[in-house]
Protein backbone atom coordinates (compact mmCIF):
# COMPACT_ATOMS: atom_id res chain seq x y z
CA UNK A 1 0.00 0.00 0.00
CA UNK A 2 1.82 3.30 -1.34
CA UNK A 3 1.78 6.38 0.65
CA UNK A 4 0.54 9.52 -1.04
CA UNK A 5 3.57 11.91 -0.85
CA UNK A 6 3.03 15.54 0.16
CA UNK A 7 4.96 17.33 -2.34
CA UNK A 8 4.75 21.31 -2.88
CA UNK A 9 6.58 23.94 -4.54
CA UNK A 10 5.97 27.37 -2.94
CA UNK A 11 7.41 31.22 -2.78
CA UNK A 12 6.55 31.85 0.87
CA UNK A 13 8.92 30.77 4.06
CA UNK A 14 8.84 26.82 4.87
CA UNK A 15 7.61 26.43 8.60
CA UNK A 16 9.81 23.28 9.55
CA UNK A 17 7.67 22.66 12.91
CA UNK A 18 4.71 23.01 11.20
CA UNK A 19 5.85 20.60 8.31
CA UNK A 20 7.05 18.00 10.94
CA UNK A 21 3.89 18.21 12.90
CA UNK A 22 1.71 17.55 9.50
CA UNK A 23 3.80 14.25 9.13
CA UNK A 24 1.98 12.53 12.15
CA UNK A 25 1.57 9.23 10.82
CA UNK A 26 -0.54 7.66 13.56
CA UNK A 27 0.81 5.18 15.84
CA UNK A 28 2.79 3.26 13.46
CA UNK A 29 6.12 4.64 12.61
CA UNK A 30 9.27 4.83 14.66
CA UNK A 31 11.75 6.52 12.42
CA UNK A 32 11.54 10.10 10.74
CA UNK A 33 14.46 11.07 9.33
CA UNK A 34 14.18 14.88 7.75
CA UNK A 35 16.84 17.10 5.35
CA UNK A 36 16.92 20.90 5.68
CA UNK A 37 19.09 22.87 2.78
CA UNK A 38 19.82 26.28 3.92
CA UNK A 39 20.86 29.15 2.10
CA UNK A 40 24.09 29.80 3.23
CA UNK A 41 25.40 33.73 3.71
CA UNK A 42 28.78 32.60 1.43
CA UNK A 43 30.61 33.92 4.11
CA UNK A 44 28.88 37.21 4.35
CA UNK A 45 28.63 38.53 0.51
CA UNK A 46 25.20 37.08 -0.39
CA UNK A 47 21.96 38.88 -0.02
CA UNK A 48 19.85 36.80 -1.37
CA UNK A 49 19.05 33.14 -3.75
CA UNK A 50 17.31 33.98 -6.02
CA UNK A 51 15.48 30.21 -7.36
CA UNK A 52 13.74 30.40 -10.73
CA UNK A 53 12.27 27.06 -11.36
CA UNK A 54 9.72 25.48 -14.36
CA UNK A 55 5.92 25.74 -12.70
CA UNK A 56 3.87 22.56 -13.16
CA UNK A 57 7.48 20.55 -14.08
CA UNK A 58 8.83 21.23 -10.86
CA UNK A 59 5.95 19.81 -8.92
CA UNK A 60 5.72 17.02 -11.06
CA UNK A 61 9.19 15.27 -10.92
CA UNK A 62 9.75 16.27 -7.33
CA UNK A 63 5.88 14.47 -6.94
CA UNK A 64 7.30 11.39 -9.50
CA UNK A 65 10.91 11.03 -7.03
CA UNK A 66 8.78 10.71 -3.62
CA UNK A 67 6.48 8.17 -5.06
CA UNK A 68 9.72 6.23 -6.70
CA UNK A 69 11.29 6.58 -2.92
CA UNK A 70 8.07 5.25 -1.22
CA UNK A 71 7.98 2.27 -4.20
CA UNK A 72 11.80 1.54 -2.89
CA UNK A 73 11.36 1.66 0.59
CA UNK A 74 8.79 0.85 3.16
CA UNK A 75 7.67 4.07 4.06
CA UNK A 76 4.52 5.39 5.98
CA UNK A 77 5.38 9.18 5.11
CA UNK A 78 6.94 10.92 2.42
CA UNK A 79 7.04 14.98 1.77
CA UNK A 80 9.47 17.19 0.05
CA UNK A 81 8.74 21.14 -0.20
CA UNK A 82 10.84 23.26 -2.51
CA UNK A 83 11.01 27.37 -2.64
CA UNK A 84 11.42 29.28 -5.32
CA UNK A 85 11.81 32.94 -5.71
CA UNK A 86 14.15 35.16 -3.58
CA UNK A 87 15.31 33.29 -0.17
CA UNK A 88 17.51 34.90 2.35
CA UNK A 89 20.82 33.40 4.06
CA UNK A 90 19.56 31.36 6.76
CA UNK A 91 16.20 30.55 5.51
CA UNK A 92 15.16 26.74 4.18
CA UNK A 93 15.43 26.46 0.48
CA UNK A 94 14.16 22.48 0.93
CA UNK A 95 12.47 20.87 3.00
CA UNK A 96 12.83 16.67 2.48
CA UNK A 97 11.18 14.04 5.36
CA UNK A 98 10.43 10.18 5.29
CA UNK A 99 9.12 8.05 8.35
CA UNK A 100 9.18 4.14 8.29
CA UNK A 101 9.18 1.41 10.62
CA UNK A 102 12.66 0.89 10.27
CA UNK A 103 15.63 4.21 10.56
CA UNK A 104 17.78 2.51 7.46
CA UNK A 105 14.80 2.84 5.20
CA UNK A 106 13.75 6.06 6.58
CA UNK A 107 17.23 7.60 6.11
CA UNK A 108 17.91 5.85 2.43
CA UNK A 109 14.55 7.42 1.28
CA UNK A 110 15.49 10.94 2.25
CA UNK A 111 18.77 10.84 1.03
CA UNK A 112 17.78 9.27 -2.31
CA UNK A 113 14.79 12.29 -3.00
CA UNK A 114 17.54 14.78 -2.13
CA UNK A 115 20.22 13.76 -4.68
CA UNK A 116 17.24 13.45 -7.28
CA UNK A 117 16.11 17.33 -5.96
CA UNK A 118 19.71 18.53 -6.78
CA UNK A 119 20.28 17.01 -10.20
CA UNK A 120 16.63 16.41 -11.76
CA UNK A 121 14.23 19.06 -10.15
CA UNK A 122 13.63 21.74 -12.52
CA UNK A 123 15.15 25.20 -10.27
CA UNK A 124 18.02 27.18 -10.97
CA UNK A 125 20.06 29.14 -8.47
CA UNK A 126 21.44 32.99 -8.81
CA UNK A 127 23.19 34.84 -6.16
CA UNK A 128 22.49 38.11 -5.53
CA UNK A 129 25.45 40.11 -3.81
CA UNK A 130 25.42 42.37 -0.98
CA UNK A 131 27.25 44.69 -3.25
CA UNK A 132 24.42 45.12 -5.05
CA UNK A 133 25.76 43.13 -8.21
CA UNK A 134 24.09 40.07 -8.92
CA UNK A 135 26.00 36.72 -9.39
CA UNK A 136 26.25 34.16 -12.12
CA UNK A 137 23.87 31.19 -11.91
CA UNK A 138 25.52 28.64 -9.49
CA UNK A 139 27.03 25.87 -11.48
CA UNK A 140 25.95 22.31 -11.12
CA UNK A 141 28.53 19.83 -9.89
CA UNK A 142 29.57 16.46 -10.92
CA UNK A 143 29.50 15.71 -7.59
CA UNK A 144 25.42 15.93 -7.51
CA UNK A 145 24.94 13.91 -10.65
CA UNK A 146 27.51 11.02 -9.01
CA UNK A 147 25.57 11.25 -5.81
CA UNK A 148 22.25 10.73 -7.98
CA UNK A 149 23.74 7.93 -10.13
CA UNK A 150 24.30 5.82 -7.29
CA UNK A 151 20.75 5.20 -6.99
CA UNK A 152 20.54 3.48 -9.94
CA UNK A 153 21.73 0.37 -8.67
CA UNK A 154 19.95 0.44 -5.46
CA UNK A 155 16.95 -2.52 -5.19
CA UNK B 1 4.76 24.36 -31.24
CA UNK B 2 5.65 26.13 -27.83
CA UNK B 3 9.19 26.80 -26.67
CA UNK B 4 10.62 27.80 -23.31
CA UNK B 5 13.76 28.91 -21.94
CA UNK B 6 14.97 29.03 -18.43
CA UNK B 7 18.07 30.15 -16.04
CA UNK B 8 20.99 31.56 -18.74
CA UNK B 9 19.75 30.07 -21.20
CA UNK B 10 16.23 32.75 -20.90
CA UNK B 11 19.05 35.64 -20.42
CA UNK B 12 20.89 34.19 -23.72
CA UNK B 13 18.47 33.84 -25.71
CA UNK B 14 16.73 37.51 -24.68
CA UNK B 15 13.21 35.81 -24.06
CA UNK B 16 11.29 33.53 -21.61
CA UNK B 17 9.03 31.58 -24.31
CA UNK B 18 8.23 31.87 -28.14
CA UNK B 19 5.83 29.61 -30.57
CA UNK B 20 7.55 28.23 -33.58
CA UNK B 21 6.79 26.52 -36.45
CA UNK B 22 9.46 23.75 -36.95
CA UNK B 23 10.50 23.20 -40.78
CA UNK B 24 10.88 19.86 -42.20
CA UNK B 25 13.08 17.93 -41.25
CA UNK B 26 13.90 18.76 -37.95
CA UNK B 27 12.98 15.12 -35.92
CA UNK B 28 14.93 15.09 -32.91
CA UNK B 29 15.33 17.34 -29.83
CA UNK B 30 19.38 17.55 -31.09
CA UNK B 31 17.75 18.53 -34.85
CA UNK B 32 15.85 21.43 -33.26
CA UNK B 33 18.97 22.87 -31.44
CA UNK B 34 20.77 23.39 -34.52
CA UNK B 35 18.42 24.66 -36.21
CA UNK B 36 17.88 27.07 -33.10
CA UNK B 37 21.47 27.81 -33.23
CA UNK B 38 21.21 28.91 -36.84
CA UNK B 39 18.18 31.58 -36.11
CA UNK B 40 21.00 34.29 -34.71
CA UNK B 41 23.80 35.29 -32.30
CA UNK B 42 21.69 34.74 -29.16
CA UNK B 43 20.28 31.68 -30.10
CA UNK B 44 23.94 30.25 -30.66
CA UNK B 45 25.03 32.39 -27.29
CA UNK B 46 22.39 30.07 -25.68
CA UNK B 47 23.24 27.07 -26.80
CA UNK B 48 26.80 26.36 -28.04
CA UNK B 49 27.35 23.92 -25.67
CA UNK B 50 24.78 21.86 -27.13
CA UNK B 51 25.69 19.16 -24.83
CA UNK B 52 25.04 20.85 -21.64
CA UNK B 53 21.76 21.76 -22.84
CA UNK B 54 19.23 20.07 -20.61
CA UNK B 55 15.21 19.50 -22.47
CA UNK B 56 12.27 18.44 -20.98
CA UNK B 57 9.36 17.52 -23.68
CA UNK B 58 6.16 18.43 -22.32
CA UNK B 59 7.18 18.88 -18.70
CA UNK B 60 9.20 15.05 -18.90
CA UNK B 61 13.28 15.26 -19.01
CA UNK B 62 13.80 14.39 -22.49
CA UNK B 63 17.02 13.01 -24.62
CA UNK B 64 18.41 14.88 -27.46
CA UNK B 65 18.01 11.52 -29.62
CA UNK B 66 14.16 11.67 -28.52
CA UNK B 67 11.58 13.06 -31.04
CA UNK B 68 9.92 16.30 -31.36
CA UNK B 69 6.86 15.41 -33.39
CA UNK B 70 3.35 15.86 -31.28
CA UNK B 71 5.48 18.05 -28.54
CA UNK B 72 3.28 20.51 -27.63
CA UNK B 73 5.92 22.27 -25.33
CA UNK B 74 10.10 21.89 -25.26
CA UNK B 75 12.11 23.82 -22.16
CA UNK B 76 15.51 24.08 -22.67
CA UNK B 77 17.50 24.81 -19.66
CA UNK B 78 20.89 24.85 -18.07
CA UNK B 79 22.19 21.46 -15.59
CA UNK B 80 19.30 21.66 -12.61
CA UNK B 81 20.82 23.41 -9.72
CA UNK B 82 17.76 22.82 -6.94
CA UNK B 83 17.85 21.52 -3.12
CA UNK C 1 38.19 22.25 14.23
CA UNK C 2 36.01 20.02 15.84
CA UNK C 3 32.67 20.99 17.13
CA UNK C 4 31.28 20.65 20.67
CA UNK C 5 28.73 18.15 20.62
CA UNK C 6 25.11 19.18 22.22
CA UNK C 7 24.67 15.84 24.24
CA UNK C 8 21.56 15.50 26.73
CA UNK C 9 19.67 12.73 28.68
CA UNK C 10 16.46 13.67 30.21
CA UNK C 11 13.32 12.16 31.82
CA UNK C 12 10.83 15.05 30.27
CA UNK C 13 9.75 14.84 26.61
CA UNK C 14 11.77 16.16 23.66
CA UNK C 15 10.57 19.66 21.82
CA UNK C 16 11.50 19.11 18.41
CA UNK C 17 11.54 22.51 17.34
CA UNK C 18 13.04 23.62 20.15
CA UNK C 19 16.04 20.99 19.54
CA UNK C 20 16.28 22.29 15.92
CA UNK C 21 16.45 26.17 16.43
CA UNK C 22 19.34 25.42 19.09
CA UNK C 23 21.01 24.08 16.31
CA UNK C 24 21.70 27.43 14.29
CA UNK C 25 25.03 27.08 12.78
CA UNK C 26 25.60 30.97 12.10
CA UNK C 27 25.15 31.08 8.11
CA UNK C 28 28.08 28.55 7.12
CA UNK C 29 25.35 25.24 7.62
CA UNK C 30 23.58 24.22 4.20
CA UNK C 31 22.34 20.59 5.39
CA UNK C 32 20.91 19.69 8.42
CA UNK C 33 19.56 15.76 8.74
CA UNK C 34 17.59 14.97 11.98
CA UNK C 35 16.48 11.56 13.22
CA UNK C 36 13.65 11.54 15.21
CA UNK C 37 12.91 7.55 16.88
CA UNK C 38 9.54 7.88 18.53
CA UNK C 39 7.19 5.23 20.79
CA UNK C 40 5.13 3.11 18.74
CA UNK C 41 1.45 2.27 19.79
CA UNK C 42 2.31 -1.50 18.44
CA UNK C 43 -1.40 -1.62 17.44
CA UNK C 44 -2.80 -0.27 20.48
CA UNK C 45 -1.81 -2.61 23.13
CA UNK C 46 0.94 -0.18 24.13
CA UNK C 47 0.33 1.74 27.63
CA UNK C 48 3.61 3.36 27.56
CA UNK C 49 7.46 2.30 27.19
CA UNK C 50 9.55 2.44 30.48
CA UNK C 51 13.31 3.11 29.71
CA UNK C 52 16.01 2.22 32.09
CA UNK C 53 19.70 4.12 31.94
CA UNK C 54 23.00 3.81 33.30
CA UNK C 55 23.36 7.50 34.57
CA UNK C 56 26.80 8.71 33.94
CA UNK C 57 27.49 6.19 31.50
CA UNK C 58 24.58 6.66 29.00
CA UNK C 59 25.58 10.41 28.82
CA UNK C 60 29.27 9.64 28.50
CA UNK C 61 28.67 6.90 25.90
CA UNK C 62 26.44 9.30 23.72
CA UNK C 63 28.86 12.20 23.79
CA UNK C 64 31.63 9.66 22.75
CA UNK C 65 29.53 8.42 19.36
CA UNK C 66 28.78 11.72 18.94
CA UNK C 67 32.43 13.52 19.01
CA UNK C 68 33.60 10.14 16.64
CA UNK C 69 30.44 11.33 14.78
CA UNK C 70 32.21 14.96 14.47
CA UNK C 71 35.92 13.68 13.77
CA UNK C 72 34.88 11.29 10.79
CA UNK C 73 32.88 13.64 9.07
CA UNK C 74 33.03 17.10 8.35
CA UNK C 75 30.64 18.78 10.37
CA UNK C 76 29.19 21.96 11.90
CA UNK C 77 26.92 21.02 14.86
CA UNK C 78 26.10 17.66 16.47
CA UNK C 79 23.27 17.07 19.18
CA UNK C 80 22.13 13.69 20.15
CA UNK C 81 19.27 13.55 23.11
CA UNK C 82 17.56 10.42 24.41
CA UNK C 83 14.74 10.08 26.96
CA UNK C 84 14.27 7.41 29.81
CA UNK C 85 11.95 6.77 32.06
CA UNK C 86 8.29 6.80 30.65
CA UNK C 87 7.19 7.56 27.39
CA UNK C 88 4.17 7.44 26.08
CA UNK C 89 3.29 5.85 22.29
CA UNK C 90 3.57 9.15 19.64
CA UNK C 91 6.29 10.70 21.97
CA UNK C 92 10.16 11.31 20.92
CA UNK C 93 12.18 8.81 22.50
CA UNK C 94 15.37 10.00 20.89
CA UNK C 95 16.41 12.92 18.35
CA UNK C 96 19.77 12.98 16.23
CA UNK C 97 20.62 16.12 14.62
CA UNK C 98 23.72 16.30 12.36
CA UNK C 99 24.46 19.70 10.00
CA UNK C 100 27.15 19.93 7.38
CA UNK C 101 27.77 22.10 4.27
CA UNK C 102 27.06 18.61 2.50
CA UNK C 103 23.96 16.31 2.82
CA UNK C 104 26.09 13.41 2.25
CA UNK C 105 28.52 13.95 5.46
CA UNK C 106 25.12 15.42 7.49
CA UNK C 107 23.14 12.15 6.33
CA UNK C 108 25.78 9.33 7.00
CA UNK C 109 26.81 10.84 10.30
CA UNK C 110 23.11 11.15 11.21
CA UNK C 111 23.04 7.44 10.61
CA UNK C 112 26.22 6.19 11.93
CA UNK C 113 25.00 7.79 15.40
CA UNK C 114 21.67 6.27 15.57
CA UNK C 115 22.87 2.83 14.54
CA UNK C 116 25.71 3.52 17.51
CA UNK C 117 23.07 4.70 19.89
CA UNK C 118 20.85 1.67 19.56
CA UNK C 119 23.65 -0.97 19.79
CA UNK C 120 25.87 1.04 22.43
CA UNK C 121 24.16 3.35 24.41
CA UNK C 122 23.34 2.12 27.84
CA UNK C 123 19.44 1.69 27.46
CA UNK C 124 16.92 -0.95 28.18
CA UNK C 125 13.34 -0.79 26.91
CA UNK C 126 10.40 -2.82 28.53
CA UNK C 127 6.75 -2.20 27.84
CA UNK C 128 3.65 -1.99 29.93
CA UNK C 129 0.54 -2.65 28.25
CA UNK C 130 -2.94 -1.34 28.48
CA UNK C 131 -4.47 -4.01 29.98
CA UNK C 132 -2.55 -3.07 32.57
CA UNK C 133 0.20 -6.05 32.58
CA UNK C 134 3.99 -5.27 32.59
CA UNK C 135 5.51 -6.69 29.50
CA UNK C 136 9.18 -8.29 28.57
CA UNK C 137 12.08 -6.34 28.28
CA UNK C 138 12.50 -5.46 24.28
CA UNK C 139 15.19 -8.20 22.85
CA UNK C 140 18.15 -6.08 21.00
CA UNK C 141 18.18 -7.06 17.45
CA UNK C 142 20.88 -8.78 15.50
CA UNK C 143 19.87 -6.48 12.80
CA UNK C 144 21.03 -3.41 14.49
CA UNK C 145 24.30 -5.21 15.78
CA UNK C 146 24.73 -5.67 12.63
CA UNK C 147 24.09 -1.94 11.06
CA UNK C 148 26.65 -0.79 13.73
CA UNK C 149 29.22 -3.06 12.84
CA UNK C 150 29.35 -1.77 9.08
CA UNK C 151 30.54 1.61 10.56
CA UNK C 152 33.73 -0.07 11.00
CA UNK C 153 35.01 -0.19 8.01
CA UNK C 154 33.78 3.60 6.79
CA UNK C 155 36.78 5.53 6.23
CA UNK D 1 34.27 -3.03 45.00
CA UNK D 2 30.91 -1.64 43.42
CA UNK D 3 28.42 -4.46 41.43
CA UNK D 4 25.43 -2.32 39.51
CA UNK D 5 23.21 -4.23 37.20
CA UNK D 6 20.62 -3.07 34.47
CA UNK D 7 17.26 -4.63 33.05
CA UNK D 8 16.40 -8.31 33.36
CA UNK D 9 19.82 -8.72 34.99
CA UNK D 10 18.62 -6.50 37.89
CA UNK D 11 15.02 -8.05 38.35
CA UNK D 12 16.95 -11.74 37.97
CA UNK D 13 19.60 -11.17 40.82
CA UNK D 14 16.73 -9.23 43.07
CA UNK D 15 18.77 -5.71 43.87
CA UNK D 16 20.16 -3.07 41.99
CA UNK D 17 23.48 -2.94 43.30
CA UNK D 18 25.85 -4.14 46.09
CA UNK D 19 29.38 -4.00 47.42
CA UNK D 20 31.52 -7.23 46.67
CA UNK D 21 35.26 -8.03 47.87
CA UNK D 22 36.43 -10.13 45.38
CA UNK D 23 38.26 -13.34 46.24
CA UNK D 24 41.73 -14.00 45.33
CA UNK D 25 42.23 -15.82 41.45
CA UNK D 26 39.36 -13.23 39.92
CA UNK D 27 41.55 -11.73 37.59
CA UNK D 28 38.93 -11.37 34.26
CA UNK D 29 35.15 -10.20 33.72
CA UNK D 30 34.43 -13.74 33.07
CA UNK D 31 36.19 -15.09 36.40
CA UNK D 32 34.07 -12.45 38.24
CA UNK D 33 30.99 -13.86 36.38
CA UNK D 34 31.91 -17.55 37.14
CA UNK D 35 31.90 -16.89 40.98
CA UNK D 36 28.80 -14.13 40.34
CA UNK D 37 26.83 -17.38 39.76
CA UNK D 38 28.11 -19.13 42.16
CA UNK D 39 26.44 -17.10 44.78
CA UNK D 40 22.98 -18.25 44.33
CA UNK D 41 20.12 -19.45 42.44
CA UNK D 42 19.30 -15.53 41.32
CA UNK D 43 22.94 -15.13 40.29
CA UNK D 44 22.93 -18.10 38.26
CA UNK D 45 19.97 -17.41 36.09
CA UNK D 46 20.74 -14.01 35.71
CA UNK D 47 24.07 -14.94 34.25
CA UNK D 48 23.74 -18.31 32.85
CA UNK D 49 23.05 -17.34 29.40
CA UNK D 50 27.11 -15.31 29.84
CA UNK D 51 27.71 -14.79 26.26
CA UNK D 52 24.87 -12.46 26.34
CA UNK D 53 26.00 -10.40 29.64
CA UNK D 54 27.49 -6.91 28.85
CA UNK D 55 30.14 -5.28 30.66
CA UNK D 56 31.25 -1.86 32.02
CA UNK D 57 33.84 -1.35 33.97
CA UNK D 58 34.02 2.36 35.62
CA UNK D 59 31.43 3.40 32.48
CA UNK D 60 33.30 1.74 29.74
CA UNK D 61 32.36 -1.04 27.34
CA UNK D 62 34.64 -4.02 28.23
CA UNK D 63 35.22 -7.36 27.10
CA UNK D 64 34.73 -10.56 29.30
CA UNK D 65 38.54 -10.97 28.85
CA UNK D 66 39.20 -7.72 30.84
CA UNK D 67 41.06 -7.63 33.93
CA UNK D 68 39.45 -6.18 36.97
CA UNK D 69 41.98 -5.23 39.10
CA UNK D 70 41.50 -1.63 39.90
CA UNK D 71 37.75 -1.02 39.01
CA UNK D 72 35.91 1.04 41.28
CA UNK D 73 32.76 0.26 39.38
CA UNK D 74 31.51 -3.06 37.42
CA UNK D 75 28.00 -2.98 35.66
CA UNK D 76 26.78 -6.19 34.50
CA UNK D 77 23.52 -5.64 31.63
CA UNK D 78 22.12 -7.03 28.67
CA UNK D 79 22.51 -5.86 25.33
CA UNK D 80 21.04 -2.65 25.21
CA UNK D 81 17.94 -1.88 23.22
CA UNK D 82 17.84 1.95 23.23
CA UNK D 83 17.55 4.63 20.41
Amino acid sequence: MAVEPLVRVQAGPIDLGAEIAALECDGAAGALVTFTGTCRDEGGRLEALELEHYPGMAESEIARFAAEAARRWDLLAVAAVHRYGRVAPGETIVFVACASVHRAAAFEAAHFLMDYMKTRAPFWKREHLKDGTVGGWVESKDTDDHAADRWRHVL
Amino acid sequence: MKLIYFAWVRERIGMAEEEVELPAGIETVSDLLHWLRGRGENYESALQAQDMIRVAIDKEHSDHSDAVAGAKEIALFPPMTGG
